[in-house]
């Protein structure tokens, strides 16, 4: 049977090097691998790439590793209800790429399915469409959207089989099963772990393949 | 008129534009209040892009609080029995596939082409789009719900925004306290007046050239 | 509440109409709405446009809309295990397009998800590439291809709550969640009917927003 | 030899080309009898790409039979423990995003660029790519296992493919009854040649030039 190893998150967040793309799951905390951030902040790795949906709050989630000083730059939809964020930006110590949450979701999608890239028309006639290639399609112009993807994604699921076969409840799915497809090394945080078998196939939405390692907290 | 009256005013008069049926999302903030004007029997379900169909108007108490389930502002909420989760890939081909009837946000700015300004004052605030552009491009309808000025009582509704957009002519309808204005495509058309206000008043506070319906009515209570 | 009206494979078959284009979901029969397909042969509709993976078997599911010569053409990835489709392809009654699974799963998904196209490596250098716009990203050459939509999906879940939620049973899913997204009109045939609550809500991988009307059988 | 053992040499030495823990997609027909030559602590999992990892060995039977768990082929197949199932979509996103480590197709004709023709002779016989061109084009590693000629006895390895292609330069290895030759730069390498043949007849039975590996070594069994 092919079982994922489960590791600590001290070992978890050893994985992760200096000017890494780290893409880490959850929206506002939701869903977010708290246990993984909370080592990778008391670690302190540092000059990380950040890509994630939010920057969450200053004091909870993702937001601890901008408090922390731990993101050189950072790839999101939206970073108000954090105004540390916004601080390291107009500050110049963090540079910041906002994109708008679809196409964020998508991107990232098409990095884990190995698209090119998508044609969307979020975006057009604003800022967004700054530097990107425009397509016509039948008379219609789209922006061309380009995959993304990432060196390692930290990302949390409620259960999870020793298969690395992942459940997530509810509002925690966010982008934590894209995020899974589109990195080098994925790192899932399990609220709960399970035998294979314990839980029916269907169930998981992620199938174990796309983790490599299982932190249990 | 205070604020809560002035806010009320303008989600009752939002939620009359909802349809039965109808698949809804709410911006965060004064937008989330117009679930509070929607009886159960029109069948309406709201969707929050985080990853949801079917938030209730349910309070979240200690008794119901499942903290796995919030909306798009992080915050706990409750739910219909029919709702439904799915993860951000799903929940923007929602949006973005058109599936989306009504979307109702507030904007900083708005214009006569229908143009929206709502996610970045260059310099001082920049909260970023979330998911404001694609909900904006994607919905079938797009109601800005919103103070007819800014705290400095100026306009927020011009010919062309100022600030930059959130998406180029989207916006279908705009609620105030003063006024509902649809945008067609020779521009503004005044169609309601709030019963508290006058024409000379909502265009003397309005930015942007108003066309006045030749059936203009009046909505809203005198406080 | 929002219940989605629940209709006969009689009532459902009336709503298509010939020159629709009809999404139908199954694998080789696998998850096909089976009990539609037979009253819509029964119906005799005809001039249909069919988008399927494939053309199953002549006496089974899809395969029996080509044998009694519904179709009037058919997009698909596979038509080999039905003689019949080849046949009807080479005498000039049908008109069949050949498109690689991937890509027509991608494509249809597009189509509901409202992207103008996508970029694929997918067919390039081969037949499927003739009359297709090619992008090159950062040195990199890909096809355009383009969404898909349709009036009609003809759909197939395992489990269906009153309001349209849908679960689809292991192999069963294939193309029918994609479908239910990209048509104008969705019908689902359903194996089981529940009471809208009776299923957990995590348990569904299809909103019942996608669903217009349910077919009991 | 008869075709069952030439059969059984050919994804025998397929089977050892496949990593331990790897993701494996097995085409129809003999491709799927790679799986009885690994072993389970080998911790392969097999890919479907109707929408499951996980297909097993067991034979299906009356007692094991699930109508809703077929393969490609659309033939019921039995699972392993650890098996998921998805849609068409997060199946062709494995097989397109590079998550498939090795697949193993047949071929009507293949060459020296490593260009693969499986899916359609114009004219007489028109299957489809089914997900072929996906496969071919999104794996890691792509295995070609054949018989080295066609029925005619003619090449099918060929310095340049004259039927339509699946996909353009992605085979990596080619196995046969008579030989394993590597898809390189430079052309076909020689790597292997089964027990019954030699050098002479395999570039022979072959149809583009090959270069022989200077450790040339030998594979299979005399039936």
């Amino acid at each position: 049977m092919q079982l994922k190893p489960i590791i600590s998150p001290e070992q978890a967040v050893e994985k992760i090097k200096p000017n890494d793309r780290v893409m880490i799951g959850g929206f506002m905390a939701t869903g977010s691998p708290l246990n993984v951030i909370n080592h990778l902040v008391d670690l302190g790795t540092g000059e990380l790439n950040i890509i994630c949906t939010d920057t969450g709050y200053a004091d909870k989630g993702i937001g601890q590793l901008i408090s922390s000083k731990q993101a050189k730059s950072v790839k999101a939809s939206h970073i108000g209800l954090n105004p540390e964020t916004g601080r390291q930006m107009n500050t110049g110590e963090l540079e910041v790429e906002l994109i708008p949450q679809g196409t964020l979701a998508e991107r990232i999608r098409c990095g884990g399915a190995g698209m090119g890239g998508f044609l969307t028309k979020t975006g057009l006639g604003t800022m967004v469409e700054e530097g990107k290639q425009k397509v016509t399609v039948e008379g219609e112009e789209y922006l061309l959207e380009l995959p993304l993807t990432a060196d390692v994604a930290l990302v949390k699921a409620s259960i999870v089989d020793k298969a690395g076969n992942c459940i997530f409840n509810k509002t925690t799915k966010n982008f934590n099963p894209l995020m899974a497809t589109a990195a080098q090394l994925v790192i899932v945080e399990a609220e709960q772990v399970v035998e294979v078998g314990d839980v029916e196939a269907d169930r998981f939405t992620l199938p174990g393949t796309f983790v490599d390692f299982i932190v249990a907290v | 008129m205070d604020k809560q009256a002035l806010r009320n005013r303008i989600v009752k008069r939002v939620a009359e534009e909802l349809k039965p049926g109808s698949l809804v999302n709410l911006g965060i903030g004064m937008p989330t209040l117009v679930a509070n004007h929607v009886s159960d029997d029109m069948g309406i379900l709201f969707q929050s892009e985080n990853g949801m169909i079917g938030i209730g108007r349910d309070a979240v108490t200690d008794d119901n609080l499942d903290v796995d389930i919030t909306n798009a502002g992080g915050q706990p909420v409750s739910t219909v029995p029919e709702v439904s989760y799915f993860d951000s890939s799903l929940s923007f081909a929602i949006i973005r596939g058109g599936h989306v009837d009504s979307t109702v946000l507030g904007a900083l700015e708005v214009d006569a082409e229908g143009n929206l300004a709502n996610w970045i004052i260059p310099g001082k605030m920049v909260p970023g789009m979330g998911g404001a552009m694609d909900l904006v491009t994607g919905a079938k309808q797009v109601i800005i719900a919103m103070e007819h000025c800014n705290k400095n009582g100026e306009p927020k509704i011009l010919q062309r925004c100022n600030l930059p957009l959130t998406a180029k002519g989207q916006v279908n309808l705009i609620v105030t306290e003063m006024a509902v204005i649809e945008v067609t495509e020779n521009g503004l058309l005044l169609t309601e007046i709030a019963v508290d206000t006058t024409v000379e008043q909502v265009i003397k506070a309005t930015g942007a050239e108003l066309k006045i319906a030749s059936d203009l009515k009046t909505f809203g209570e005198i406080e």
